[in-house]
C-alpha cells in the first residue's frame, strides 16, 4: 500500500461519488458540482500515475501532472460555459430545470414568428 | 547547533497545535456565529504563527524562510479583514431572523 | 527495470506540414476574426473558407497512393515524449468533407449571419463565425490527432464551439437544449478522460501508434476501452445516450444544425474509429461489436419510429440524424474476424455512411432553414405547396433524403453494399437485415415529408409565402442542392487511394439495376409511413381510397400504438436520471463484454 | 512507513469527507462550501503526490476561482432551489444510481491496484532532453515544448468558452459591460482589502511565473492570481469590468495564443518543425510566450467568472 | 523530526475535518463562508507540515497562493454575486 494506491482508491470513490450526484440530482448547479468532483477525482488518477512513475530525481513522471494542469483549465472552462448558460437559462425562462417534457415557459412558441 | 533548533521546532509546532486545537474546540462549544467566528480566526491565526516559527529553522534557504514569513502575513490580513466581513454578514443574517 | 526507449519511430514526412496548416488555418481565422471584429470579421471568415479548403484538397493530394500515413512531429519531438501529427486515408477523405460541409455552411450562412446596417458589431454574427472555424480546427485536429490528450482538448474545442450555436437566438427552449448538450457532453468527457489516465498508467503513453503496439487486453486496458467507448457514445448521442440530440439538432439556427449534425457528432465518432480500429483492434472482441451495433440498430429503429411521428419537420431530420447514427455503428461487428478488428470493406462502408450523411444532412438541414424562413414555421402538416415556392430547397431536400437511402450512385449506397458484403463474408446475415431496414426507414420519414409537400392545397397558404419568399437568397438554396448532389455523387469518387474498396464492389450504372435497388427500398417505406406516420387528412389521398382503408386501418390502427409506445420510451429514455444510469449500465456491459471476449 | 501511511489516510479522509458533504449536502450553497474545501484541501494531496505545479494549479483554478463562479451562481439561482425540490428521483432509481456508481467506482479501484509495477515512465526521457530548452522544471518543459500544441488549443479553448459566454449576452446589450456594477462603501473593510491584497497578489502572481522557469509554478497559475485579484478589485466596486466591445481589451485576450502562434509558425518557417524552438533561443521564446501568456489568461479568467455582457457600456 | 510533524500534520488534519463539518452544518450562511477561512489558516498549517514532512519546498509557494485565493473565494461568498455588499447597506451598520 503506497501514497499512489491510496490515493487511487480515493480518487475512484471521488468519481464514484460524482457520477452518483450528476445522475441523481436534479439541480443543473448540482450537476455542475458533481461534474468537478468527477474531473478532480480524475485528475488525482493522472497524479497517482505520475506519482508511481517517479524517476530520474523527478517527484514524478512530468507528463501526467503537464495534462493534469491542461485539464483542469479545460474543466475550468466548461464550468464558466455551464454557469453562464445556466444563469441565462433561468433568466429567460424563470427556472432552472433541466426536465425534457416541463420545457421552460417563457419562451415563445417557435411556430410564432 | 540543529539539535537545539529542533527542540524549538517541537516546541513552536506543539503549542500551535495547541493552539488550533483550542480554536476547534471554541468552533463546537460557542453557541452563536460571531463567538464561533471569533474563535475561528484568533486561535488559528495565532497557531500558524507559532507554526511558521517553528517551521522556519527547518526551511532550506533563506528564501524558503522569508516565503514563510510572507505565508503568515498574508494569511493575517486577509484573515482579519475577511472575518470583518463575514461579522457583518453574520449580524445581517440574525437581524434578518 | 529501463523506460522505455524514445527511439525516434517515424519522421516527418513530406509535406506533412499541411496537416500542421490544416489545424492552424481555421484557428488562426478565428483569432484574426475575434481581433478583426464588426463588419471585418465576416470578410476574415470567409476568407479563411477557401484556404482551409485548399489545405485539404493538398492533404488528399499529397498522400503516398502506398497507404503510408503523413506523419508530423510537433516541435520535432517523437512520441511518446512528443504529440505526432498522423494522416492516413481515413484522416484525408474526413478532413476534405468536413472543408466542404464547413465552406457551403459558411457561404450559406452568410446571408442569416451578417452584421445589420448602422450596427458596429452584432453578437449572432460575432459568436457564430468565430465559433464555426473554431469548429472547423478542432474537426481537423480529431481527425490527424495523433494522441488521445491532444484529441481530448480537441473533443473539447468542438463541444465548448457547438454548445452556444445550439441556443444563439436566445430562447429558453434552445438555451435549456444547449445545457442538456453540454452537461452529458461534458460527462461523457471525463469518461474519456478516466480512460486516458488508466492508459498512460499502464503503457507509459497515449500515442495511438506506440499504444498499438503495446496494449494487450489486460484489467486496466478493459476498463479504458470501455469507459472511452461509452463517454464518446455519450458526445456521439448513440441510442440510448441521445437525450441532448433532439432538441439541439432541431433547435439551432439552420447554419448551427447542419454543421452539429453534419459534422460535430462525426467528430466523437471518428475517435471511437481510431480507438477501436489503430489503438485495441485486438482488445474489444466479439461480444463488444455486437453490443455496440445493437445500440445501433436501436437507433435506428428508435430514431425512424419517432421520426415519423413528429410534427415538425426539423425535429423529423434531428431524428434520423439519431438513427443514422446508429447505422454507423453497424461497421463495428462486420469489420470483426479472427479475433480483431480489420481495416477493410466493412470500415471503408462506415466511413463511406458518415460522410455521405454528413453531407445530405447538411443540404437537408439547410433546406429545412429555408423552408422555415419561407413559411415562419415547418410545421410538416403545413408544408403543402411549398414545392412551388422553394422548388430547388425542396429538390435539394428530396435529393438529400434519396441519397442516404442508398440510392447509385450515392456515396450510401456504395456503404451500403460494402457493409452487405462485409455482413456476408462474416456470416452475420442478421446485419444485413438491419442495413436494409436502415434504408427503408429512411426511405419512409423522406415520402412522409415529400407526401406533405406535394399535397394539393386548397388554401392560400402559398400567397403568404410568395410573399416571404424574398427571404431566401437564390445561393442559399443552390448550396443545399449542391451538398444534396455531392452526397449523391461520392458513390463514383475512386476512393482506392484512401479506402479500402474490395474488387467487385464497384458501382454499375446499369438503369435497371439502379432502378430496382432503388425503388424497393421506397415502395415497403412508403408503406410503413403510411402506417406509421401523422398524416393530418387520414386517410391519405391515394387512388382507392376507400379500398386501402379497409385493409389498411386495422393494421395502422396497432402500428400507431406500437409507434406510440416507441415514442414514450423514447421519452421516458431522453429523461436525464435514466440516460444518467444507461450510461454507467452501459460502461459496465461493455466492459463485461469485453471481458467475455477475451 | 507507517506513519506516512497513516497519514495519507487521514489526509484521504480529510478530503473525501469534503467530497461526500458536496454531494449529499440538502442544500446548494453549503455544498458549494464544501467543494470549495475539498478543492483547496485537493491541493495537499497533490503536494503529497510531489506535483507542487498542480498543487498551485488545484488551489487557484481549480478550488479557488472555480469557486467564486459556483458562489454567485448559486447565490443567483437560490430561489429556484425550491420547485427544484420535487424533481428528485424516487428511491429506485436513486439505489440504481448507487450501484452502478459503486460497480464502477471498484472497476476503478481494481484497475489501479493492477497497474503495472515498475510504472512506465517518461520522465527519464524528459530529464535527458531538458537541455533542449534550457528550462529546469520539468513541467514547463513538458507545457511549452514537448506538448506544446495540446497548451496552444488549450488557449484557444479558454478563448472559444469566453466567446461561448458572451453569445449569451441579450441582443440589445452586446458590447455592454459583464455582469453587476459592483459597490461598496469606499471606506469599508471590503475597499481596504480590495487596496491591500492586489499588490501583494500581483507580486505573488509575477514570481509564480518567474519562478517558474526552474522551479514549481507556470503562466496558469500565475495568472489565475492576478484574475482573481482583478476580480477582487471589481467586486469592491474600485473598478468596473470593461465592456466587451473594448478593443485594447480584445487585443490583450489575443496576446497569449497569439504570440504562441507565431513563434510556433516561426518554428515552421526558418526552424525544424512546427512549435520547435532553435537551441539557443528557446528560454528566451518561452519566457516570451509565457508573459503573453499570463497577460491573456488575467484576462480570460477574469472575463469568464465576470459572465456575458449584462448592462450597457455607459451604465 | 519527521515522526513528530508527521504526527502534528495528522492531528491538525483531524482537527481540521471536526471544524470543517462544524461549519458546514451551518446554521446560517455566515458559518459556512467560515469553510475558506479554516482552510486559509488549518489548511495551510497542515500544507506547510506536509511540504516538510514530503520534501517539497514549493509547498511555501502552494500556501501562498491558498492564502491569496482563500481570502479571495471568501469575499466572493460574502458578496455571493450581489452588486453590493450587505454591510455597507445605507443604515445597515457603519462600516469601519
Amino acid at each position: 500500500m503506497s501514497a499512489g494506491t491510496v490515493f487511487g482508491l480515493c480518487a475512484a470513490v471521488a468519481v464514484g461519488l460524482g457520477l452518483y450526484g450528476v445522475i441523481t440530482n436534479p439541480q443543473p448547479l448540482r450537476k455542475i458540482l458533481a461534474f468537478n468532483l468527477i474531473g478532480s477525482g480524475v485528475f488525482t488518477f493522472f497524479g497517482v500515475v505520475a506519482h508511481r512513475g517517479a524517476a530520474a530525481g523527478f517527484g514524478g513522471d512530468p507528463i501526467p501532472q503537464a495534462l493534469v494542469i491542461t485539464g483542469i483549465v479545460v474543466a475550468f472552462s466548461a464550468t464558466a460555459l455551464a454557469l453562464a448558460l445556466l444563469l441565462r437559462l433561468f433568466q429567460a425562462a424563470g427556472s432552472a430545470t433541466l426536465r425534457a417534457d416541463a420545457p421552460p415557459s417563457a419562451g415563445s412558441d417557435p411556430a410564432k414568428p | 547547533m540543529s539539535f537545539a533548533l529542533d527542540i524549538m521546532t517541537i516546541v513552536a509546532v506543539s503549542v500551535s497545535a495547541f493552539f488550533f486545537l483550542a480554536g476547534t474546540v471554541g468552533l463546537l462549544r460557542f453557541p452563536d456565529t460571531l463567538t464561533r467566528l471569533h474563535a475561528l480566526t484568533k486561535a488559528d491565526n495565532l497557531g500558524l504563527g507559532l507554526l511558521v516559527l517553528g517551521l522556519l529553522p527547518q526551511a532550506e534557504s533563506l528564501r524558503g524562510g522569508i516565503k514563510l514569513i510572507c505565508v503568515w502575513i498574508i494569511v493575517l490580513l486577509a484573515g482579519a479583514t475577511v472575518s470583518q466581513l463575514i461579522a457583518y454578514a453574520a449580524r445581517r443574517e440574525g437581524s434578518q431572523l | 527495470m529501463t523506460p522505455p526507449p524514445t527511439a525516434v519511430l517515424e519522421a516527418i514526412t513530406t509535406g506533412a506540414f499541411l496537416l500542421v496548416l490544416s489545424i492552424v488555418v481555421p484557428l488562426a481565422g478565428a483569432l484574426l476574426a475575434f481581433a478583426a471584429g464588426g463588419r471585418n470579421l465576416e470578410k476574415v471568415a470567409l476568407a479563411t473558407l477557401p484556404i482551409g479548403l485548399a489545405i485539404a484538397v493538398a492533404i488528399a493530394f499529397t498522400m503516398p497512393s502506398t497507404g503510408t500515413p503523413l506523419v508530423y512531429l510537433l516541435g520535432g519531438w517523437a512520441p511518446p515524449l512528443g504529440v505526432a501529427l498522423r494522416a492516413d486515408g481515413l484522416s484525408a477523405v474526413m478532413l476534405v468533407i468536413a472543408a466542404l460541409v464547413i465552406c457551403a455552411i459558411g457561404v450559406f450562412a452568410h446571408a442569416d449571419f451578417h452584421t445589420p446596417t448602422g450596427v458596429a458589431e452584432a453578437r449572432a454574427p460575432f459568436s457564430f463565425w468565430i465559433l464555426l472555424l473554431g469548429i472547423w480546427g478542432a474537426l481537423n485536429t480529431v481527425f490527424v490527432g495523433g494522441d488521445l490528450f491532444t484529441l481530448y482538448v480537441a473533443l473539447e474545442l468542438l463541444t465548448f464551439a457547438a454548445v452556444p450555436l445550439v441556443c444563439l437566438d436566445g430562447r429558453a427552449e434552445t438555451l435549456q437544449a444547449a445545457l442538456r448538450y453540454l452537461l452529458f457532453a461534458l460527462l461523457g468527457s471525463v469518461l474519456y478522460l478516466v480512460g486516458t489516465a488508466l492508459l498512460y498508467g499502464a503503457y507509459g503513453t497515449l500515442d495511438i501508434v506506440l499504444l498499438s503496439q503495446r496494449v494487450h487486453a489486460e484489467s486496466a486496458t478493459l476498463v479504458a476501452a470501455s469507459l472511452m467507448t461509452v463517454g464518446l457514445l455519450a458526445k456521439t448521442a448513440l441510442f440510448p445516450l441521445h437525450l441532448w440530440l433532439p432538441p439541439a439538432h432541431a433547435g439551432a439556427p439552420p447554419a448551427g444544425s447542419a454543421v452539429l449534425s453534419a459534422l460535430v457528432v462525426k467528430g466523437s465518432f471518428f475517435i471511437v474509429i481510431r480507438l477501436w480500429f489503430d489503438v485495441m483492434p485486438a482488445v474489444p472482441g466479439f461480444a463488444a461489436t455486437q453490443l455496440l451495433a445493437g445500440l445501433g440498430a436501436a437507433a435506428i429503429l428508435f430514431g425512424s419510429v419517432v421520426a415519423l411521428r413528429q410534427e415538425r419537420l426539423k425535429l423529423l431530420i434531428a431524428y434520423s440524424t439519431l438513427a443514422q447514427i446508429g447505422y454507423l455503428f453497424l461497421t463495428f461487428p462486420l469489420a470483426f474476424a479472427s479475433g480483431q478488428l480489420h481495416s477493410g470493406g466493412a470500415l471503408s462502408g462506415g466511413m463511406l455512411q458518415a460522410m455521405s450523411h454528413a453531407t445530405a444532412k447538411a443540404a437537408m438541414f439547410m433546406s429545412a432553414g429555408l423552408i422555415y424562413a419561407a413559411l415562419g414555421h415547418d410545421r410538416i402538416a403545413g408544408l403543402g405547396g411549398i414545392g412551388r415556392v422553394l422548388p430547388m430547397s425542396i429538390l435539394a431536400f428530396a435529393l438529400g433524403g434519396v441519397a442516404l437511402i442508398g440510392v447509385p450512385p450515392g456515396g450510401a449506397y456504395l456503404a451500403k453494399e460494402l457493409l452487405l458484403q462485409a455482413a456476408g463474408e462474416t456470416e452475420q446475415w442478421w446485419w444485413a437485415i438491419v442495413i436494409q431496414a436502415g434504408g427503408i426507414f429512411t426511405s419512409a420519414y423522406l415520402v412522409l415529408v415529400l407526401a406533405h409537400v406535394l399535397a394539393p392545397v386548397d388554401k392560400p397558404v402559398t400567397l403568404r409565402a410568395h410573399m416571404l419568399r424574398a427571404n431566401v437568397p437564390w445561393y442559399q438554396e443552390a448550396l443545399a442542392l449542391l451538398l444534396a448532389l455531392c452526397s449523391l455523387l461520392l458513390g463514383l469518387v475512386h476512393w482506392d487511394a484512401y479506402l479500402l474498396v474490395p474488387q467487385g464492389t464497384r458501382l454499375s450504372l446499369s438503369i435497371l439495376e439502379t432502378l430496382s435497388s432503388a425503388l424497393w427500398p421506397i415502395l415497403v417505406g412508403g408503406v410503413l409511413a403510411i402506417l406509421l406516420g401523422r398524416w393530418s387528412d387520414w386517410p391519405p389521398r391515394i387512388p382507392l381510397r376507400g379500398l386501402s382503408e379497409a385493409i389498411v386501418g386495422p393494421i395502422r390502427c396497432s402500428a400507431l400504438s406500437a409507434g406510440e409506445a416507441l415514442e414514450r420510451a423514447d421519452s421516458i429514455l431522453r429523461q436525464w436520471p435514466a440516460a444518467g444510469l444507461f450510461l454507467l449500465a452501459l460502461v459496465i456491459l461493455l466492459g463485461a463484454a469485453m471481458l467475455l471476449g477475451r | 512507513m507507517t506513519f506516512a501511511l497513516a497519514l495519507e489516510i487521514v489526509l484521504a479522509a480529510v478530503v473525501l469527507t469534503g467530497a461526500v458533504w458536496t454531494i449529499a449536502s440538502r442544500e446548494t450553497l453549503p455544498a458549494v462550501a464544501g467543494f470549495v474545501a475539498y478543492g483547496l484541501l485537493l491541493a495537499l494531496v497533490w503536494v503529497r503526490l510531489g506535483a507542487p505545479d498542480v498543487a498551485l494549479t488545484e488551489a487557484a483554478i481549480g478550488s479557488g476561482l472555480t469557486g467564486a463562479l459556483l458562489v454567485s451562481a448559486a447565490a443567483r439561482l437560490r430561489s429556484s432551489e425550491g420547485p427544484m425540490a420535487v424533481e428528485r428521483p424516487d428511491v429506485i432509481l436513486r439505489v440504481l444510481a448507487a450501484v452502478l456508481s459503486a460497480a464502477v467506482t471498484t472497476a476503478l479501484a481494481i484497475s489501479v491496484l493492477l497497474l503495472p509495477d515498475p510504472a512506465p515512465t517518461l520522465a527519464t526521457a524528459a530529464a535527458e532532453n531538458a537541455a533542449a530548452t534550457g528550462l529546469g522544471n520539468p513541467v514547463t518543459n513538458v507545457l511549452m515544448a514537448f506538448r506544446a500544441m495540446d497548451t496552444m488549443l488549450e488557449k484557444i479553448v479558454l478563448l472559444l468558452a469566453l466567446v461561448g459566454v458572451w453569445s449569451l449576452a441579450p441582443d440589445r446589450l452586446w458590447g455592454g459591460r459583464p455582469g453587476p456594477r459592483h459597490h461598496a462603501d469606499p471606506q469599508g473593510v471590503l475597499a481596504f482589502v480590495a487596496r491591500v491584497l492586489p499588490p501583494v497578489g500581483i507580486i505573488v502572481g509575477i514570481y509564480i511565473l518567474w519562478t517558474s522557469a526552474d522551479h514549481p509554478g507556470g503562466a496558469f497559475q500565475g495568472g489565475t492570481i492576478l484574475a482573481a485579484m482583478w476580480l477582487l478589485v471589481m467586486m469592491a466596486g474600485l473598478t468596473d469590468a470593461p465592456p466587451v466591445s473594448e478593443r485594447r481589451q480584445r487585443l490583450l485576450l489575443l496576446a497569449g495564443p497569439v504570440v504562441f502562434l507565431i513563434v510556433g509558425l516561426g518554428g515552421l518557417a526558418f526552424g525544424d518543425a512546427f512549435l520547435a524552438y532553435p537551441m539557443a533561443y528557446a528560454k528566451p521564446l518561452i519566457l516570451a510566450i509565457e508573459f503573453a501568456m499570463i497577460v491573456t489568461i488575467a484576462v480570460t479568467l477574469g472575463l469568464l467568472v465576470a459572465g456575458p455582457p449584462e448592462r450597457e457600456a455607459g451604465s | 523530526m519527521t515522526e513528530f510533524l508527521t504526527t502534528a500534520l495528522g492531528f491538525i488534519l483531524a482537527i481540521l475535518a471536526v471544524g470543517l463539518i462544524r461549519i458546514l452544518r451551518g446554521p446560517g450562511d455566515a458559518d459556512r463562508m467560515m469553510a475558506a477561512q479554516l482552510i486559509g489558516t488549518s489548511g495551510i498549517a497542515a500544507l506547510l507540515l506536509l511540504g516538510t514532512v514530503s520534501g517539497v519546498p514549493a509547498a511555501v509557494d502552494v500556501a501562498l497562493t491558498l492564502a491569496l485565493l482563500a481570502a479571495f473565494t471568501s469575499i466572493a461568498f460574502v458578496k455571493k454575486g450581489t452588486s453590493r455588499f450587505e454591510a455597507d447597506a445605507p443604515g445597515s451598520t457603519e462600516a469601519e
